[in-house]
């Protein structure tokens, strides 16, 4: 743990109950892991009005990240990131398939992610939650809009045979904060992806590789997805944690690349907010960025 | 294969029957150990399994009915059961019609209110097809229904019809059904003479239609006696077992 | 027919085949397995617990390249229409879309129900269902990274059982689990992904160390008695080996839950 | 569900090796098997244990493509194999000159309404994995080599649908059973490849037919139950919501083990299963020959051409 | 900046296309509404609030569902997260503390989509709640951006000028606080160029306002004339 627990949070807390008991002289107290499941709301306001968060970290203050590429051999390209306990795995596959006629040099790109119920009680066996398939769905949108892969250099004979590339990203620890673990973990995975040299056989129409994979994908940015969380319309979390999320009257993802360039804005609903909110999150998130980027360079510098 | 040869000029149709000659029936009650009934019966090369469970406690408490049975019919074909094997669907639209109007047929028949609150399940399994097998269902329900000791109004017994070179035929086989000869099924209460399930998917002339039904409805007085036949047999043979 | 709850790529798509001569030959020798392994030995093996917070219980196991993850939630209530007196077990094994040499779709397939049922059969004989009436426990298993099928189910029968361990859900002792493959009379220890592809048969054994009992076996292949019974004595060995890796990790854990507190 | 007496008054019955039909531990039931039933399939075989169990199996030949999955014309293209099989712990086909058998246990809505609907999908899934599992493998014996056409591109596939029709204990016994049966009595029709100026094609001659090769050599499943201490072979459905464990053993000709499978919810002593494959061996070296025998007859009684039994079985009594 | 026409024969880049609505269309929804703007348009009808199925039931207030279909009936992971956008914008604004352990279920059917059907979509949503009667905190208006390859701002684009887009922006404001209630922005695109969207939708939107205001007027009138 990089931070400590206040002391005055860890002391339990005294709390005065509800207005309707106050009136009665004894005087009632609930330990802070009861207050937390009676009030959660308010367990949570009580913290941020301090400045403070439940978990120690300040408002502004971001999650450790970690980063390790390279750690599954049967993917092309593999990373793991973590966002405090968050885990997530991103695999990519690449496979071989035929190009659509009208863009006859374009490979594919399939990103998708996945919260397997193994990672938190919150997600059942079946069908992808709306959460996933709707991180799968924006995540699919910022990589095609952001141009982030030139997607000719896929093909391997114009018309004929092009690479997909399966980016599968799976949740293992649910931690919240689902988007910016998904989006790190793949932007690393398609750092560390090495593509085999592949040649058309015009004869028997088939591909064949070489064993060895040597070529890696050109990704013309790296994008950098920092979420925040409001509270109550007023207080600003800097990438919010499972205790959180449920309690958040709104969430704000910015995707921003090294040079403060955007790839994406994301704000699904929730309370209103400010023009001078906006800006200060943008703000942070450009901090965030350069901070991330960092961990990630030397993550692959490591392999 | 053309009309011409679905009667030759002798008078016969493909697998030497006349006109008005049903196939052969050949059928048994109490086949199966774990139904309450159970039947099986051959027409031709139609064979069909069939079992009744109940009345007994409905498995969804939503589908309880408060003044009458439930009657749960399902239908299913084996894949190796026609010409070409078909992978069965989970829910195949086709057979949950043919489930649905088979428990239809029944539902009038069946004294449902003598068991509120219950269900009564028939099971129609399908071994082999060669033409009719809706009506083959419906007389191995009806076999069982009897087996199980359900209380119905009256058997119910259906047949087909086909009408070509202006001439009605009974019982139809796959080759004659495959030849888009109109075919009509009914299911007839022999007793009352009632008619109580008729289904035609083709297009067949109104004139026709009378002799077609009446021809059918023949076919079903038929096959009474066969199915009469057969639970005498197997009421006398249980008779014996009680005796002893 | 496309799966439209996620992001769908082409129709079709396949592994490319390799030039030829570019696969360095492998010809497998049980006197020179590639990793240096005897024939009689295991992968060895990596254990952790708790994993998932979320969890009541979770496990980690790494085996060569073989990476299994799992995650135990409940006992929870059962739902009311299945409520019985004796709990109810449900296992759920899954392999990740790039755990194995083909993209793996998301839909279960007949391989992953069937290891699923497996799961559930080598874990309810330890697991004491008996004492939790009304109740489900849930075990998640979700493989990363696969080296050898069998040696994959093995590694997933021995991470959910360690993970129900964690969960603190009662047991009458940790199931271990271990793969062996037939080389026509050879039998070699938890083969690899490569190795298997030589076999004639391959067995999957999960045993109860402590309690001294089989909780279940699957073998395929045509083997005679005798080398399947020599299997069978390998595997309960191996077993054993296996069960005091659990055994340590489990105990660190708890040693680490007490220096915590 | 059965009652505390009940299972109470099996398992000491079982120790001293009487069951409630009069039978010994290692005895099997009485089986009646039929074979050729079902004339629009390639072949069909029925079997029937005394006690209820009622297994039809039809099987259909049908010209397929090599690779599973995959349509013909673009099998070819892009393809590897290997990568496919090394998933499988099963020696799937390794080469492209093999066909294929695929197996699919349904049960009849009619025998199984004493199961929850999912536990029937669960089970049938298990038996059609086992049945993939045994008879895909080199172990299975149909010689799936002579099951292929062309080479690389086209084979028969042998769809065996197996039906559960009653349920009376002792499941897979009788569905392998009943498929080795049915197996006897395939007939594929005999296709004739001709090289026509580079091009390979095949004509299928429908009134010259072939038998299964390799069918002798399919195994047959022992299942042995452990009630108790003790265990007993074929049981009946109460012995089977007694027992504790269950081990499932495929045995063929050659007297090796083609398969081995344990269920139930208990353990079992590592010398207890040394002890239980062992005498499952000799059973089903018993059984292979009782098998063998009443598809000699059957082939007999379909030489002189007399009707099967069928259902209509009650004409006997 | 150069004027020139845009392909539906708009003048200027910061108009938006004319749009329209006309309510209380179906006979059986609590309320509904056919939003057209250019070419696209959405039906929107709301149910609710009305009994709730007892797993998704709320003891403190309304569930509110949302269905969003396309044209062709589909629904994929565009319509979720679409379904998501919309749900929680229009939580915000309904009062659903009012109504608790019910639920108000929106369905949106696309008729025709030529560009900016998120918005499109919003706004029908918004229109057909005030049909609808349901107790609302505040009025929810889209409107999307966008900005060409040139670095041209274009408002409310159509299917085709999307197609030549370095990025897209969709904002939806409320009429209360005048901040933004959800926002989705994709491709590139920078600070300046973002601030730029958010400022030119904002005002696009008070227009949007207005067709509320002169809906639910029109409304007040022929109910409580």
């Amino acid at each position: 743990m990089d931070d400590s627990t206040p002391a005055s949070v860890q002391n339990g807390m005294d709390v005065d109950t509800p207005p309707s008991v106050t009136s009665t002289p004894a005087v009632f107290s609930l330990d802070s892991e009861t207050f937390k499941k009676i009030h959660p709301t308010e367990y949570h306001r009580r913290f941020l009005s301090q400045g403070v968060r439940p978990d120690g970290r300040t408002l502004s203050r971001f999650r450790k990240a970690k980063i390790t590429v390279g750690a599954i051999t049967t993917a092309h390209g593999s990373a793991m990131a973590r966002l405090g306990e968050t885990t997530v795995v991103c695999g990519i596959k690449a496979e071989i398939t035929e190009p659509k006629t009208g863009a006859p040099r374009d490979g594919f790109i399939v990103p998708n992610f996945d919260l397997p119920p193994l990672c938190s009680p919150q997600f059942k066996p079946g069908p992808p939650s709306e959460l996933s398939q709707s991180i799968s769905e924006y995540i699919n949108r910022v990589l095609e809009s952001s141009k982030l892969l030139n997607l000719s250099d896929l093909c391997i004979e114009e018309g004929r045979a092009v690479w997909v590339l399966y980016a599968d990203i799976v949740c293992l620890n649910y931690e919240g904060n689902a988007m910016d673990a998904a989006m790190l973990a793949l932007v690393a995975a398609l750092k560390h992806v090495r593509l085999p040299t592949a040649t058309f056989y015009e004869a028997d129409n088939a591909v064949r590789v070489k064993e060895q994979r040597t070529i890696p994908l050109k990704l013309s940015r790296t994008p950098i997805s920092v979420t925040f969380g409001v509270f109550d319309g007023q207080f600003i979390l800097a990438d919010p944690d499972i205790e959180e999320e449920p309690h958040l009257s709104s969430q704000l993802t910015v995707i921003i690349e090294q040079n403060g360039g955007l790839c994406g804005m994301l704000k699904p609903g929730g309370s209103a907010l400010g023009q001078e909110t906006l800006t200060s999150c943008l703000e942070a998130a450009r901090t965030r960025a350069t901070h991330i980027l960092g961990i990630l360079e030397g993550a692959l510098a490591e392999r | 294969m053309s009309r011409l040869e679905i009667i030759s000029p002798e008078g016969l149709r493909v697998d030497g029957r006349r006109p008005l000659e049903l196939r052969r029936v050949n059928s048994r009650t109490a086949v199966l150990s774990q139904a309450d009934g159970s039947a099986y019966i051959e027409q031709g090369n139609t064979k069909c399994l069939a079992a009744v469970y109940g009345p007994r406690e409905p498995t969804k408490r939503a589908a309880l009915l408060h003044d009458r049975a439930l009657i749960n019919v399902e239908y299913s074909v084996a894949s190796f059961s026609s010409g070409e094997r078909k992978q069965k669907l989970r829910r195949d639209r086709r057979l949950m019609e043919i489930a649905s109007t088979i428990k239809r047929t029944f539902e009038n028949v069946i004294l449902t209110t003598t068991f509120p609150r219950s269900e009564i399940d028939i099971y129609l399994q399908v071994l082999q097809i060669d033409g009719g097998a809706l009506h083959t269902a419906i007389n191995a329900a009806t076999l069982a229904l009897v087996d199980a000791g359900i209380p119905m109004t009256d058997y119910v017994c259906a047949c087909s019809a086909g009408y070509v070179n202006n001439q009605a035929i009974l019982d139809l086989n796959y080759l004659e059904e495959s030849a888009e000869i109109p075919t009509l099924t009914v299911a007839l209460l022999p007793k009352s003479g009632k008619i109580t399930m008729l289904g035609l998917e083709s297009r067949l002339h109104l004139d026709k239609l009378e002799p077609v039904i009446q021809l059918a409805s023949d076919g079903c007085k038929q096959l009474k006696e066969n199915i009469d036949a057969t639970i005498r047999e197997s009421t006398k043979s249980l008779a014996k077992t009680i005796l002893q | 027919m496309a799966d439209r709850k996620r992001v769908t790529g082409p129709e079709k798509s396949v592994v490319p085949l390799l030039e030829p001569g570019s696969l360095s030959a492998f010809t497998f020798d049980p006197e020179k397995r590639k990793d240096g392994r005897n024939i009689d030995r295991i992968r060895p093996v990596f254990m952790k617990t708790g994993v998932v917070r979320q969890a009541n219980g979770s496990a980690y196991l790494e085996a060569g390249k073989l990476k299994v993850a799992c995650g135990v939630y409940g006992p929870r209530q059962t739902a009311r229409s299945k409520i019985s007196s004796r709990g109810i077990l449900n296992c759920d094994f899954k392999f990740s879309p790039f755990s194995g040499g083909r993209r793996r779709a998301y839909i279960k397939d007949s391989q992953e129900k069937e290891y699923s049922l497996v799961l559930r059969q080598a874990l309810a004989p330890a697991v004491r269902l008996d004492l939790l009436p009304k109740s489900t426990v849930d075990v998640f298993v979700q493989v990363l990274e696969s080296d050898g099928s069998a040696a994959c189910l093995a590694a997933a029968i021995t991470c959910a059982a360690l993970a129900l361990a964690d969960a603190g859900i009662e047991m009458l002792d940790a199931v271990a689990a271990c793969a062996v493959g037939y080389f026509d009379s050879t039998i070699c220890l938890d083969p690899t992904d490569e190795e298997e592809t030589y076999q004639s048969g391959s067995l999957v054994l999960s045993y109860m160390p402590s309690l001294n009992e089989v909780t279940h076996v699957i073998q395929s292949g045509e083997i005679g008695t005798t080398t399947t019974i020599k299997a069978l004595e390998l595997c309960v060995d191996a077993c054993a080996q296996i069960q005091s890796v659990m055994q340590q990790t489990l105990a660190a854990t708890i040693k680490e839950k007490i220096n915590g507190a | 569900m059965i009652s505390v007496s009940e299972r109470d008054y099996i398992t000491k019955g079982v120790d001293v090796s009487i069951r409630a039909d009069g039978r010994s531990r290692l005895d099997f039931r009485e089986l009646v098997l039929e074979t050729g039933m079902i004339t629009q399939a390639s072949g069909s075989c029925r079997v029937t244990l005394d006690g209820g169990t009622d297994i039809l199996v039809g099987v259909k030949v049908e010209v397929g493509s090599i690779e599973p999955e995959v349509e013909a014309e673009e099998a070819d293209i892009l393809e590897d194999m290997e990568q496919m099989d090394q998933d499988d712990g099963i020696t799937m086909v390794k080469d492209k000159d093999r066909g294929r058998i695929i197996c699919n246990v349904e049960c009849s809505p009619s025998a199984t309404r004493i199961f929850e609907p999912r536990d029937i999908e669960d089970m049938c899934n298990e038996y059609s994995q086992f049945m993939n599992r045994v008879l895909n493998g080199s172990h299975g014996g149909v010689d799936l080599k002579a099951l292929c056409i062309i080479p690389g591109s086209t084979c028969w596939i042998l769809n065996i649908d197996v039906l559960v029709l009653d349920y009376g204990g002792n499941l897979l016994d009788a569905i392998f059973m009943a498929t080795r049966g049915a197996l006897h009595n395939t007939r594929i029709p005999r296709a004739t490849v001709e090289q026509s100026d580079g091009r390979v094609e095949f004509d299928i001659a429908d009134e010259e037919t072939e038998i299964i090769r390799g069918w002798e050599d399919v195994p047959l499943c022992v299942s042995l139950n452990k009630i108790g201490y003790r265990h007993i072979v074929d049981a009946a459905p109460l012995e089977e919501l007694c027992s504790s464990a269950r081990l499932t053993v495929a045995v063929n000709r050659r007297g090796n083990l083609c398969a081995l499978q344990k269920g139930g919810h208990g353990g079992i002593e590592p010398s207890l299963l040394a002890e239980m494959v062992q005498t499952a061996k000799q059973i089903g070296q018993t059984l292979l020959k009782r098998q063998d025998a009443a598809l000699r007859e059957e082939e007999e009684r379909i030489a002189a051409g007399k009707d099967p039994i069928g259902f209509g079985a009650a004409s006997r009594h | 900046m150069t004027q020139r026409t845009r392909p539906d024969k708009r003048h200027s880049p910061n108009e938006m296309r004319p749009f329209y609505c006309s309510s209380a269309l179906l006979s059986r929804a609590d309320g509904s509404v056919r939003f057209k703007s250019g070419d696209s348009a959405v039906m929107c009808s709301v149910f609710g609030p009305m009994e709730v199925k007892l797993r998704d039931e709320k003891l403190d207030k309304a569930v509110v569902e949302v269905i969003f279909k396309t044209a062709a009936g589909m629904t994929t992971t565009k319509e979720r997260m679409y379904e998501r956008i919309i749900r929680q914008t229009l939580e915000a604004s309904i009062l659903s503390g009012l109504h608790p352990r019910t639920s108000i279920r929106v369905t949106l059917q696309v008729l025709t989509d030529d560009g900016g059907i998120l918005s499109t979509a919003l706004n029908a949503a918004t229109l057909a709640l005030v049909d609808a009667g349901i107790p609302l905190r505040s009025l929810a208006a889209s409107v999307t951006c966008m900005i060409d390859d040139t670095g041209e701002l274009l408002l409310d684009p159509t299917a085709i000028e999307l197609e030549r887009s370095a990025s897209v922006h969709t904002f939806a404001f409320d009429n209360v606080s005048e901040g933004t209630l959800a926002n989705m922005s994709t491709g590139l695109f920078t600070v300046d160029e973002y601030m730029r969207c958010y400022e030119t939708c904002r005002l696009a939107a008070v227009s949007v306002q207005q067709l509320f205001r002169t809906s639910s007027e029109g409304k007040v009138r022929r109910e409580y004339g």
